[in-house]
C-alpha cells in the first residue's frame, strides 16, 4: 500500500531541468498569496455580480419569515462574534432585511459570545434607519442573556421575565413591541445565526420540539452540512449556508447588499484557486510527457 | 470618533498588516507582534482565570458563603508544582492521577452520546421503501436512486472501517479480500478528504474578506471618502 | 477592591481555613514520609481508578429517583438521575478550579524563557521585553477594568480614572488582541490556496481522487458552478448533476459515511486508550516504575 | 457535535442519551471485555500481527533526519486540554523523546494547556531517564506557548523558525491552527509527520506534511511503536471491537431492510432503561 506521504512536499517531476512546464509546477507561494489578495480586494471594491439562483434551503427561510402570523415576533438569535463575522454578519443583515421587507416585527438576542449583541445591534440599527423602522416598535434588542439552555427553559413560561431589560438596560415591558408577548408561543419564528455547534440542538430540544415554535437557522459554510438531517425532517424550516445563503436571501428580497459583494469576492477567489490547480496539473502532465519522450 | 477609537483603529490596522508580513517570511515585525500577542494572551489568561473561574467558583463560595473546605482545591492544585522537585514529584503524579481518571471516565460518558446516533443512523434499508412521511433527501428523487444512495452509503462506511483493521495480514483468500476492501476504503477516504478540503475553502476566504473589509472600510474608509462611499 | 467580593471573612472562617491547610500539610507530609515506592504507586493507581469510576459509573448506573446526596440543586437538568448524578457537576467544577491553579505553571514557563532572554541580552531580547510589557499591561488593565464593573453600553459619564482604565483595556483588547487573533486566523485563506495548488496533482490515484472531490465541492459553493451547469433540469435525477447539487451530494453521501467510518474506528481506539489509562496499563509510558 | 445526526425517535431528543440503557450497558461491557481480554491474552505471550502503518514507521526516519542535521525536533500535542486524545499524544511523545535522547537530539514541546504542562514535563523527564540520559533533560524545552489558539500558532511558528527545527511532529487534537503550523513548517523545509483522530484537519495535513496518520491509526500508535505485549494486545482488542460494531451495523441494516426502515429498531434500542 502506498504511503500517505503527501503527494506534495518532495521533489517535483522534471524539477532537475527547469523548463517552463516544470516551473508551472513550482509557482512560488508569494505569487499565489499576492494574486489572491489582489482578487479579493478588487472584488470588494468593484464587485462583478454573478447570477445567483436561490437554493431550496434559502427559499425555505424566506418563506418561513413571510408566513409568520400577524402579531407574532421573529426572534433572531445572533450567536456570533468577529471570528465568523464575514459570514454571519451578512446573514444577520439579510434576515433583518427580510423581516423589515415583509413587515414582521423582530427582536435580537445573543446567547453565546457576549460581543454578538453589540455587533448585531449595529447592523440592525443601520438597516432599520433605511426602512424608517423605530426601535422598540418595529424591532428591539434583548441583548446578551447569560445561561444558554437555562435561558431557553426560562423563556418557555414567561418571556418578559426572562428578558428583563433590553440592550440599553431599559425594562422590556415598557417597549410597545413586547405588548402581548407572554410565553414562547408568542414568537412566530426563531432564526439562529451562528458558527457554534450545539446551539441548534438546544433550540430544537427545548423550544422547537416541545413547544412547537418554528425554527430556522443561518450557519457558517463549514458547519452547515451537519444540519441537513434536521432540515430533511422538517425541524429546521429553512437555512442560510454561509455568505452564499446571505446573497441568495438578498436576491429573494431583491436587495443586493453585502452578501452579494462577498459572494463575488468568494467566486473569483475560488476560480483563482482552481486555475492554480489546473495550471499545476498542466505543468505536471506536460513535464512528464517531455520527460518520457526525451 | 474619540482619540481612543482612532488609536484602536490604527493599532488594529498595523497589527493586521504586520501579521500578514509573515506570508513573505518570519521577520522582525512578525516576531515582535508574535511576542506581543503571546504576552497579551498570557495576561488575558490570568485575568479570565480569576474573573471567570476562580472568583465565581472558588473565592466567592469559600469567602462569601463560608465554605471553608474549598481551601483544599488550591492544595491539590499546588501539588502540580512539585514536578520541579525530584523527591516530591510523586505528589504531582498523584494530582495527575486524578485527571487521568477523569479523562478516562469522561470518555466513558461521552461514548454513547457521541457515537450511538452514528451507529443507528447507519441502519439504511437496502430496498425501496414507500413512506411519504419520511422523505430521505430534500431533493426529490426517484425511489431507485434512493436505494442506490443507501447501498453506496453502506459500501463506503464498511470499506472505510475495514481500512482501520490493523491486525489481519492482507494475505490468503480472506486477507486479500480485506486488502481490496481496505484499498477501496482508502479511496473513499481520499474523496472525503478532498470534499472536506473544498468545503473549507469558502470559510477561510471569508476570514480574509472580513479583514479586507476592515482595512478598506473601517480604517482607510475613515479617511477616504471615496472608499467610505463604496463601503457596504 | 470590589473584585475580591465583599469581605465578610469572619474569624471562624479564617480559623477553619488555617486548620484545613495545616491538616492537609500534615497529611501530605505523612504520606510522603511513610509511603514507600510501592505504596505511592498503588495510591496513584487507586486514585486514577476511583475518579474514572466515578465519572463513568454515573452514566451506566440505572436511573433512580433516590440519590446519595440531598439534591436541592438544579444540576440534573430536570431529568432523573441515579445516586451519583448530583455529584457530577460539583466534581467537574472542583476539578476545573483545581486545574485553574496550574495556570501559574504556564505563566512561570513563559516568564522563565523570556526572562532569561532579557537578562542575558540574547539576540532578540527586545521581543521578550515586548512580551513582558504587553503581559503586564493586559494583566493590569484587565483586572482594573473588571474591578470597575462598568455596565454595557457604557454610561455617558465616567470619572477620568475610570475612563483611563476602560480605554486602556479597550485599546489592548480591541486594538491589539482581537485584531491579532483575527489576522492570524485569516492567514488560512492564503495557506489553503497554496496548499491546494501543491497537493492536488494527479500524480497518484489518491491525489487525483482528492482533487476531483475538492473541485466538485468548490464549484458547488459558488455561483459560477451553478452557472456552468445552468442548462440541466432543476428536477429529477439529472438535477443531481447540477454542480450546486452535486457538491452537496458528495458531502452527504460520500463524505459523511467516510467520516463516520473514521469516527467509529476512533471510538474504539479511544475506548481502548481510556481503559488503559483507567486501569493504569499505560503507566509505563508516562511514568516509569517508581524509583 | 456538528456532524451529529438526528435521532429518529420522537420527543426524546438529546435527553434519551443522558444515561445508558440496557443496550448501551451490554454493548459497552462487550467492547471493554473484548479489549481487556485481548490485553490479558497478549500478556500471556500470544504472538500478534500488526500491518504496516506508513505514517508511524516514518517516525524513526524523521527523528534520524534531525540527528543527522544536528538540529532539534519540534513536537506539538495539539490544543485539546487533558483528555484521551492528549494523553495518547503524550504517549507518542514519550516514544519520540526516548528515540531522540538516545541519539542526543533535542525535542522542543509546545503546549497550549497549563494543566497538560506538568504531565508533559514528567513524561519527557521519564523518557530521558528511560533512555539512560537523565542529565540531558532540559525543563525549558517543554514550553507553554499560549492558551489562545492563534497566539499558540504564531508562537509555535516562531519557535520553529528561531530554533531551526528539522523535524516536526504534530500528534493530538488539532483545529484551524493546524494549517498555520504545517504550512509554515513546510516553508522552513522541515520533515513533518502529523496525526489527528478527528478527520477535519487531515486534508490539510495531507497537503502539507510528509506523512499523515489518519483516524484510528492514531490510537494504534503506542502499540505499533513499542510492540509491548500489553499494547499490542489492546490493538488486537480494538480490531475485535470494530468487528463487533460492524456486526451490529450489518445486523441493523439487514433488519432495516426487512422491516422497511430503522425507526422500530432504534425505538427498541432506545427503549427505557433502568
Amino acid at each position: 500500500m502506498a504511503d500517505l506521504s503527501a503527494n506534495s512536499a518532495r521533489p517535483e517531476i522534471g524539477a532537475s531541468a527547469p523548463g517552463f512546464w516544470s516551473r508551472l509546477q513550482q509557482i512560488p507561494r508569494y505569487y499565489i498569496y499576492l494574486l489572491l489578495a489582489m482578487v479579493v480586494i478588487w472584488q470588494i471594491l468593484f464587485p462583478i455580480f454573478l447570477p445567483i439562483t436561490p437554493s431550496a434551503t434559502t427559499r425555505g427561510l424566506e418563506e418561513a419569515i413571510r408566513t409568520v402570523p400577524e402579531g407574532k415576533l421573529v426572534l433572531i438569535s445572533a450567536d456570533w462574534d468577529s471570528s465568523t463575522q464575514a459570514e454571519t454578519g451578512p446573514q444577520t443583515a439579510a434576515v433583518i432585511e427580510a423581516c423589515l421587507r415583509h413587515h414582521k416585527p423582530f427582536v435580537l438576542m445573543t446567547l453565546a459570545p457576549p460581543m454578538g449583541a453589540k455587533l448585531a445591534h449595529n447592523i440592525a440599527s443601520e438597516i432599520a434607519k433605511r426602512y424608517h423602522a423605530r426601535y422598540g416598535v418595529d424591532w428591539a434588542n434583548w441583548g446578551y442573556k447569560y445561561g444558554t439552555s437555562n435561558v431557553l427553559m426560562a423563556m418557555v413560561k414567561d418571556v418578559p421575565k426572562m428578558v428583563g431589560s433590553d440592550f440599553y438596560g431599559q425594562p422590556v415591558k415598557s417597549l410597545p413591541i413586547m405588548k402581548g408577548v407572554r410565553t414562547v408561543k408568542d414568537i412566530g419564528l426563531v432564526v439562529e445565526v451562528t458558527g457554534l455547534a450545539g446551539m441548534t440542538e438546544m433550540w430544537i430540544g427545548l423550544i422547537q420540539g416541545p413547544q412547537g415554535v418554528p425554527f430556522s437557522a443561518a450557519y457558517t459554510a463549514v458547519m452547515a452540512p451537519g444540519y441537513y438531517p434536521y432540515l430533511d425532517s422538517g425541524q429546521i424550516e429553512g437555512m442560510l449556508v454561509g455568505a452564499k445563503g446571505a446573497a441568495e436571501m438578498e436576491v429573494l428580497i431583491a436587495r443586493p447588499g453585502r452578501g452579494m459583494a462577498i459572494m463575488s469576492a468568494q467566486s473569483w477567489a475560488h476560480v483563482l484557486i482552481m486555475l492554480f490547480i489546473i495550471v499545476g496539473n498542466l505543468g505536471y502532465l506536460l513535464a512528464r510527457g517531455r520527460e518520457r519522450r526525451g | 470618533m474619540t482619540g481612543t477609537e482612532i488609536a484602536i483603529l490604527w493599532a488594529a490596522a498595523i497589527a493586521t498588516l504586520g501579521v500578514y508580513s509573515i506570508l513573505y517570511r518570519e521577520n522582525p515585525v512578525s516576531r515582535l507582534l508574535e511576542h506581543i500577542f503571546v504576552g497579551l494572551a498570557a495576561g488575558y489568561l490570568l485575568v479570565t482565570t480569576w474573573t471567570q473561574n476562580l472568583q465565581a467558583k472558588w473565592w466567592a463560595p469559600m469567602v462569601d458563603s463560608g465554605r471553608w473546605y474549598w481551601v483544599f482545591a488550591p492544595v491539590i492544585g499546588l501539588l502540580f508544582y512539585f514536578i520541579y522537585s525530584r523527591r516530591l514529584a510523586w505528589l504531582a503524579r498523584l494530582a495527575m492521577g486524578i485527571y487521568f481518571g477523569q479523562a478516562a471516565g469522561v470518555y466513558f460518558r461521552e461514548f454513547f452520546p457521541l457515537y450511538s446516533p452514528q451507529i443507528w443512523a447507519s441502519f439504511k434499508p437496502l430496498r425501496p421503501i414507500f413512506d411519504a412521511a419520511a422523505p430521505p433527501v430534500s431533493v426529490s428523487l426517484a425511489w431507485w436512486s434512493v436505494v442506490i444512495q443507501n447501498w453506496l452509503f453502506v459500501a463506503v462506511l464498511l470499506t472505510v472501517m475495514s481500512y482501520f483493521i490493523f491486525s489481519v495480514p492482507h494475505e490468503g483468500k480472506a486477507g486479500r479480500a480485506l486488502g481490496k476492501s481496505a484499498l477501496m476504503g482508502r479511496w473513499f477516504l481520499m474523496i472525503a478528504f478532498g470534499a472536506m478540503f473544498g468545503n473549507t475553502v469558502m470559510a477561510r476566504i471569508s476570514l480574509f474578506i472580513g479583514r479586507v473589509q476592515f482595512l478598506l472600510q473601517d480604517w482607510l474608509g475613515h479617511y477616504v471618502h471615496w472608499l467610505a462611499q463604496r463601503g457596504m | 477592591m470590589r473584585w475580591l467580593g465583599p469581605q465578610q471573612a469572619t474569624t471562624p472562617l479564617v480559623q477553619h481555613i488555617l486548620l484545613a491547610l495545616l491538616a492537609s500539610g500534615a497529611l501530605l507530609y505523612l504520606l510522603h514520609r511513610f509511603l514507600g515506592p510501592r505504596g505511592r504507586r498503588a495510591l496513584i493507581v487507586v486514585v486514577t481508578f476511583l475518579f474514572g469510576l466515578f465519572f463513568g459509573l454515573e452514566y451506566f448506573l440505572p436511573v433512580r429517583t433516590k440519590t446519595l446526596w440531598p439534591t436541592g440543586l438544579p444540576n440534573t437538568g430536570g431529568s432523573a438521575g441515579n445516586l451519583l448524578t448530583p455529584g457530577i457537576e460539583p466534581m467537574s467544577n472542583i476539578l476545573a478550579v483545581i486545574g485553574a491553579f496550574t495556570v501559574g505553571l504556564g505563566v512561570y514557563s513563559l516568564v522563565q524563557v523570556h526572562g532569561r532572554n532579557v537578562l542575558r541580552r540574547r539576540p532578540g531580547w527586545h521581543n521578550s521585553l515586548a512580551f513582558f510589557i504587553s503581559f503586564l499591561a493586559m494583566f493590569g488593565f484587565g483586572l482594573w477594568q473588571y474591578s470597575l464593573h462598568l455596565p454595557e453600553p457604557l454610561p455617558p459619564t465616567l470619572t477620568p480614572l475610570q475612563a483611563f482604565a476602560n480605554n486602556g483595556y479597550e485599546f489592548l483588547f480591541r486594538g491589539l488582541y482581537a485584531p491579532l487573533q483575527a489576522a492570524t486566523f485569516s492567514l488560512l485563506a492564503f495557506y489553503i490556496a497554496s496548499a491546494a495548488y501543491r497537493a492536488f496533482r494527479i500524480r497518484t490515484t489518491d491525489a487525483g481522487l482528492m482533487m476531483a472531490a475538492a473541485f466538485v465541492v468548490m464549484l458547488g459553493q459558488v455561483p459560477i458552478g451553478a452557472w456552468l451547469t445552468r442548462g440541466l433540469p432543476n428536477e429529477g435525477v439529472i438535477a443531481l448533476l447540477r454542480l450546486e447539487n452535486l457538491g452537496d451530494w458528495v458531502m452527504r453521501w460520500l463524505n459523511s459515511p467516510a467520516q463516520r467510518g473514521i469516527a467509529l474506528g476512533v471510538a474504539i481506539g479511544a475506548l481502548a486508550m481510556s481503559l488503559r489509562v483507567w486501569l493504569s496499563l499505560e503507566r509505563g509510558t508516562f511514568f516509569a516504575e517508581q524509583k | 457535535m456538528a456532524g451529529g445526526e438526528l435521532l429518529p425517535n420522537e420527543g426524546g431528543g438529546v435527553n434519551s442519551l443522558e444515561h445508558a440503557n440496557w443496550f448501551m450497558r451490554a454493548l459497552f461491557f462487550t467492547l471493554s471485555a473484548v479489549i481487556v481480554a485481548s490485553v490479558l491474552s497478549a500478556q500471556r505471550g500470544r504472538a500478534m500481527f500488526i500491518r504496516r502503518i506508513p505514517g508511524l514507521s516514518a517516525i524513526e526516519e524523521a527523528v534520524g533526519r534531525a540527528t543527522e542535521m544536528g538540529k532539534p525536533i519540534f513536537f506539538s500535542p495539539g490544543i485539546d486540554g487533558i483528555g484521551i486524545t492528549t494523553l495518547q499524544a503524550l504517549a507518542i511523545l514519550s516514544y519520540i523523546v526516548r528515540l531522540a535522547a538516545a541519539r542526543v537530539t533535542r525535542v522542543l514541546v509546545a503546549l497550549r494547556d497549563s494543566t497538560v504542562l506538568p504531565i508533559a514535563e514528567e513524561t519527557v523527564r521519564e523518557a530521558y531517564d528511560a533512555a539512560g540520559r537523565p542529565e540531558d533533560y532540559r525543563p525549558e524545552d517543554v514550553r507553554f506557548v499560549s492558551d489562545e489558539q492563534f497566539a499558540y500558532a504564531l508562537g509555535s511558528v516562531g519557535m520553529m523558525a528561531r530554533e531551526q527545527t528539522a523535524t516536526h511532529f504534530l500528534f493530538g487534537g488539532f483545529y484551524a491552527e493546524a494549517l498555520i503550523l504545517t504550512e509554515n513548517g513546510r516553508a522552513l523545509g522541515a520533515l513533518q509527520v502529523a496525526g489527528c483522530p478527528d478527520p477535519v484537519q487531515i486534508p490539510f495535513f495531507i497537503a502539507t506534511c510528509d506523512y499523515v496518520v489518519i483516524g484510528d491509526e492514531y490510537y494504534a500508535a503506542s502499540a505499533y511503536l513499542t510492540r509491548e505485549p500489553t499494547l499490542t494486545g489492546s490493538l488486537v482488542g480494538q480490531d475485535l471491537g470494530k468487528a463487533v460494531l460492524v456486526a451490529l451495523i450489518v445486523t441493523g441494516i439487514v433488519m432495516a431492510t426487512v422491516l422497511g426502515g430503522a425507526t422500530p429498531i432504534v425505538a427498541a434500542l432506545l427503549g427505557k432503561g433502568g
